[in-house]
């Protein structure tokens, strides 16, 4: 762990001495890219990040959304993806420990948990297949013993990520408004390490996420431990119901040279510590490996001196180690001692805010000529090719995932995983709706249209369930920042999200950088993802099922947007092509009606188009329901397209209507009203998916049999080994 | 009428629990931790599901040696109602109060889904008001939910009539298709899906007038008693 | 007194089928390039490191231990004790 | 050809905290009434049935084995390998 030779000066000029080995290490902890965002924070602020339903505290690890009635909902967002991709069950479980305890640290109980997950080709590359199974184990042990219920997430496969692993973890709390901490501090008031104890796994961690992976210290493996993380949660909420809690954060990335520097820097202070008196698990630790150890399931909590018995209490009862670590100071320096010996004092605010970087950016060559498309080899057998896609591995069933969490705890899962977005209830009779969405394929033919293109499926899939996009969350996940190509990347992506936020109103109330995603091969493609959270004020809509004779209506234009789609890239093994854009004006219509129609309980489902376009959502609906669908490709609005293009084509904003008939006419002058492109395209019956092109069928597949393999597709290639479709 | 549920450190139905036992089924719920003791007027018990220290050695083992227990075996032997659901009736099963194990599943995942039981024995104070062979969709939720017994013991399950719910299909491996048992006075009761899960209609997609009956038993069966 | 390490192992009883071991050989072992492999059975082990006087008393101490405390589940596991280092 | 059984222990490397093994030690243990007991470290077993030519060749064929199929990841756990009977 060190720290680059400008910030050594850096550091001295603004201390005027040497620093000593202990502040060396801290430094190097806070200013690590993990922890300081030294590439990226500069730019982060064009991002809106307030709104009449955003509440904002200092010192918070999580966004806040004011839901009504004396209601907040806590969001946030982490990666976990050098620990994942060395050692995925830890790294994805611990991945989920940290992102719970910022949703907690604003004094609210974690009510849902969600994981994006990206591996190498699973089809061909075991090590691939080793990394998706045990990061789905991690998940699972981890979330499940906290009876926190995983709702939601995504899983890809692409070649990019060979060798490596993007495990992303959302999670939404939600709580009492006058619940929330307010962080501050009083003279005399005490600072608690409360947890695990501290040990020597995971030292060098979060300079070890914003390293490649070659340089990789090999001993930040940390090993999870989800019983002490559940009895700190509810040791952490009975503190906060007692009022025991003055500031709190937990230990992430830096262990305790970020927490304490970062807490005394938000609530301008000074904290006095002594390490002697952290609980460690090895007796012989040095102060430099007490200062940087990155052991989970820990918390740091100010409270007084009056309180702390009733904590210390608290944490006997849950049988977890709670140490006075500490003392506030108004000195705003951060003084580390062991014992009366010094090892570092050092100003606040220098360690806590690195010197930001503005790194230079180049528009990549390979952008160019990346939308040019070559010619294809002509489709013999449309319904082949279907079954197929229905086969792959990105759009095969995830239930062998989700049916591995436990997401109905908590009793609100309404709408469980397997549609668009879950919903979940809240004690104020309304409905959240949350859903992640990354396109990595996308974003690397065009990372400002593909960044908008995640945000407003992430969206589309919220609005689904009848609710409206309230906030929005962003992890932006590249390679190495200093590459001015991959920086340039990251700022399209990051001006493209901006736009839309900014355009439709959605705040950014969190989010994650992670740079540095380098596998022995070259960078990740660049993968912002993107989390939404929908609000629902009445009913939501629950899928009904879909009996014969209903129509089938599709929203939006399909255009000629191949780029990066399952059909280019798994079919036509070509990475190129013109990258699906989003039309603001359309997107808003389309949203808009499409909340409308479900308020006024006009339709029976809505499920979106996305990845594998409209062929795949409508076997989709097909197959969940058990039942045939009929459906004339010339009837599908937008320009005049081959075949190919308007059952593969993963243009955005496009949503799949299913009404009974008797709505049909209701439905069309609420469309037309609204200036909205839509036509009726098919009707479900019988028990095959058939696509008709004027008169000549070119898809006809039974539906039994498609679902059979949709759904046995992933767990028998990474259970068993074997390709379907 | 006075229920406990008892809250072990890891516990994550409890609050599942106590909110149907109170808000739904209107009655005086409290939590007792597993360090105390359980009062004497107590008219039921319910161990809840979730992963008491973690599930670590084995699911329930652990528990079933807290102080509380020895209370939990003394309201058994009164003949007062005892409901264990997944953890809990793990924990049931490794203190002795029901016979059997309870396995990793074979498909050696944790499984959360829907399923259908059975009620095989309506005599129990949590199945009363059910038909014999009355349908019950109901989700699981757990790692370790195969059910076994040994030759022996299965006899005399089956003599005893302690079979209270079966899987209407395979699901986990369990012998028989167990998926719940009750102790040979019949007041002891363990299943491995969740009741508290499945009795609002908002969160139950098929029908929750079914899951609802195991605690309008318990509703009867205090009525009766009292 | 004296530290000894007792290992403890935990099995299913033969008769008990082990679903975990039948996996690995199945789907992992036999799936590859070696197929002289012909069983895998998973086991649990626990090792304990314990003051006692002399070896015998260490590995009784902790067979008392694991009956009492159902270490194992005398329905399905044997249990085998060895009693490593002084 | 012979058939030996080669036992596998998978176990955290030194340094890495069990928390299984730390949970049954305090929680299980030591609240009854055996004190002397300081250490409970938890480990994984499997136990292979093999058919190779002599000793030493089962035991580098399991290496093998567990190495190339990640029956454990050398991140995490160390693991030892005893050939038990021929
Ligand atoms: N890793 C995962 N964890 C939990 N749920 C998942 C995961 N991957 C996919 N799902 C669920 O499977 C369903 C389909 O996922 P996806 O294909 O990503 O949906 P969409 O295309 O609508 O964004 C969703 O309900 C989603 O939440
Ligand atoms: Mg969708």
């Amino acid at each position: 762990m060190s720290l680059e030779k400008q910030e050594l000066l850096d550091l001295k000029s603004k201390i005027g001495r040497e620093p000593t080995s202990t502040e060396l290490q801290i430094v190097a902890a806070e200013w690590s890219e993990h922890c300081s965002y030294k590439s990226s924070k500069k730019h982060l602020k064009m991002l809106p990040m307030t709104g009449p339903l955003v509440i904002n505290e200092k010192g918070y690890d999580s966004g806040v959304l004011d839901v009504g009635d004396g209601y907040v909902v806590t969001a946030h967002i982490e990666s976990h993806n050098h620990p994942s991709a060395v050692e995925p069950y830890g790294g994805a479980a611990t991945g989920v420990g940290g992102v719970i305890r910022d949703i907690l640290s604003a004094g609210t109980r974690p009510i849902a948990i969600f994981d994006g997950l990206r591996f190498g080709n699973i089809e061909n590359d075991l090590q691939a297949r080793w990394l998706f199974k045990n990061a789905v184990t991690g998940i699972a042990d981890y979330g499940n013993c906290l009876g926190i219920p995983t709702i939601g997430g995504e899983v890809e496969f692409d070649e990019c990520y060979e060798n490596y692993a993007l495990v992303d973890v959302a999670a939404l709390g939600f709580g009492k408004k006058d619940n929330l901490i307010k962080n501050h501090a009083k003279k005399g008031d005490l600072v608690v390490l409360m947890g695990g104890s501290t040990g020597r796994d995971g030292i060098g961690g979060s300079q070890f996420a914003s390293d490649s992976l070659e340089s990789e210290d090999r001993s930040a493996v940390q090993i999870p431990d989800p019983f002490i993380e559940k009895l700190i949660i509810e040791a952490v909420l009975q503190a906060r119901n007692d009022g025991l809690i003055h500031a709190m954060k937990d230990l992430g990335g830096g262990g305790l040279s970020c927490a304490i520097s970062e807490t005394a820097d938000a609530l301008e202070i000074g904290i006095e510590m002594d390490v002697a008196k952290v609980h460690t698990r090895e007796s012989d630790m040095h102060p430099d490996e007490i200062m940087v150890s990155e052991s989970q399931e820990r918390m740091l909590i100010v409270t007084s001196k009056a309180k702390l018995k009733k904590l210390e209490e608290i944490c006997k009862k849950f049988r977890i180690g709670c140490s006075v670590i500490g003392n506030v100071k108004f000195d705003n320096q951060m003084h580390v001692k062991k014992g009366k010996k010094t090892f570092a004092n050092l100003p606040t605010d220098v360690v806590a805010n690195a010197t930001l970087l503005d790194l230079p950016s180049k528009k990549p060559a390979y952008l160019k000529t990346i939308e040019d498309e070559k010619k294809f080899k002509p489709i013999s057998n449309y319904s082949k090719t279907l079954m197929r896609l229905i086969a792959s591995p990105n759009i095969a069933s995830k239930i062998w995932v989700y049916g591995q969490y436990d997401h109905e705890v908590g009793i609100r899962t309404v709408v469980k995983p397997g549609a668009d977005a879950s919903i979940l209830r809240l004690d104020n009779g309304k409905f959240l709706s949350a859903k992640i969405d990354g396109n990595p394929k996308q974003c690397y033919i065009n990372p400002r249209e593909g960044a908008i293109g995640c945000f407003e499926e992430a969206c589309r899939n919220v609005v689904c369930t009848g609710a409206k996009p309230i906030g929005m969350l962003d992890h932006l996940q590249f390679g190495n920042p200093n590459d001015p190509e991959i920086f340039w990347t990251f700022l399209e992506s990051l001006k493209g999200l901006t736009d839309f936020a900014k355009s439709f109103d959605i705040p950014c109330v969190g989010g994650k950088v992670s740079l540095y995603n380098e596998t022995p091969k070259g960078p990740i493609k660049p993968t912002p993802v993107i989390g939404v959270i929908g609000l629902i004020d009445k009913k939501p809509s629950v899928p009904q099922k879909i009996l014969s004779d209903d129509c089938l209506l599709l929203v939006g234009d399909t255009k000629d947007e191949l780029g990066g789609s399952e059909f280019f890239e798994y079919i036509h093994k070509f990475v190129g092509g013109k990258c699906p854009a989003v039309n603001f004006d359309d997107s808003k219509k389309n949203m808009k009606s499409v909340l409308s129609l479900i308020k006024n309980d006009l339709v029976k489902s809505v499920h979106d188009c996305s990845k594998g376009g409209l062929a795949i959502a409508v076997s989709e609906l097909s197959m969940t329901n058990q039942i045939g669908c009929k459906v004339s490709l010339e009837k599908v609005p937008g320009e005049k397209l081959d075949p190919d293009r308007v059952l593969f084509s993963e243009s955005h904003s496009r949503y799949l209507l299913v009404c009974d008939k008797t709505n049909l006419s209701k439905i069309e002058t609420i469309l037309k009203k609204n200036k909205v492109s839509f036509k009726q395209i098919g009707k479900f019956g019988g028990d095959a998916i058939q696509f008709f092109n004027g008169v000549k069928s070119i898809i006809d597949l039974s539906v039994q049999k498609a679902h059979k393999t949709w759904i046995h597709a992933l767990p028998n290639l990474v259970l068993h080994g074997k390709k379907s479709g | 009428m006075k229920v406990g549920v008892v809250v072990f450190p890891g516990s994550n139905c409890d609050r599942d629990m106590f909110h149907v036992l109170t808000d739904v089924f209107h009655l005086d719920a409290q939590y007792y931790w597993h360090e105390k003791g359980l009062p004497k007027n107590i008219d039921a018990v319910i161990l809840p599901g979730g992963f008491s220290y973690g599930d670590r050695l084995r699911a329930g083992v652990i528990a079933a040696h807290s102080p509380i227990i020895k209370d939990v075996q003394k309201m058994a032997e009164k003949g007062i109602p005892i409901l264990g659901v997944c953890n809990g009736f793990q924990i049931l099963v490794e203190s002795g109060l029901l016979p059997g194990v309870l396995l990793k599943n074979e498909s050696l995942n944790f499984m959360c889904e829907w399923t259908n039981l059975i009620v095989e024995n309506n005599k129990t104070p949590f199945t009363n008001q059910f038909k014999l062979n009355e349908k019950i969709p109901i989700p699981i939720a757990n790692g370790e939910g195969r059910y076994y017994v040994d030759n022996d013991t299965m006899k005399k399950l089956k003599k005893n009539n302690q079979i209270v719910f079966r899987y209407s299909e395979i699901v986990n491996g369990s012998s028989d298709r167990i998926a719940g048992v009750c102790n040979e006075d019949g007041n002891v009761v363990g299943m491995m899906p969740h009741p508290e899960r499945a009795v609002e209609s908002e969160i139950n997609p098929i029908d929750n007038k079914p899951s609802s009956l195991i605690f309008e038993s318990l509703l009867t069966n205090m009525g009766a008693t009292k | 007194m004296t530290v000894f390490n007792v290992h403890v192992t935990i099995e299913n009883k033969p008769g008990i089928s082990d679903p975990e071991g039948d996996t690995i050989l199945n789907d992992l072992v036999l799936k590859g390039t070696h197929k002289t492999v012909s069983k895998i059975k998973t086991a649990k082990m626990l090792k304990f490191t314990i003051k006692e006087k002399d070896k015998k008393s260490a590995q009784s101490k902790i067979k008392e231990i694991c009956d009492e405390l159902r270490i194992y589940n005398p329905m399905v596991s044997k249990v085998t004790y060895t009693v490593i280092s002084e």
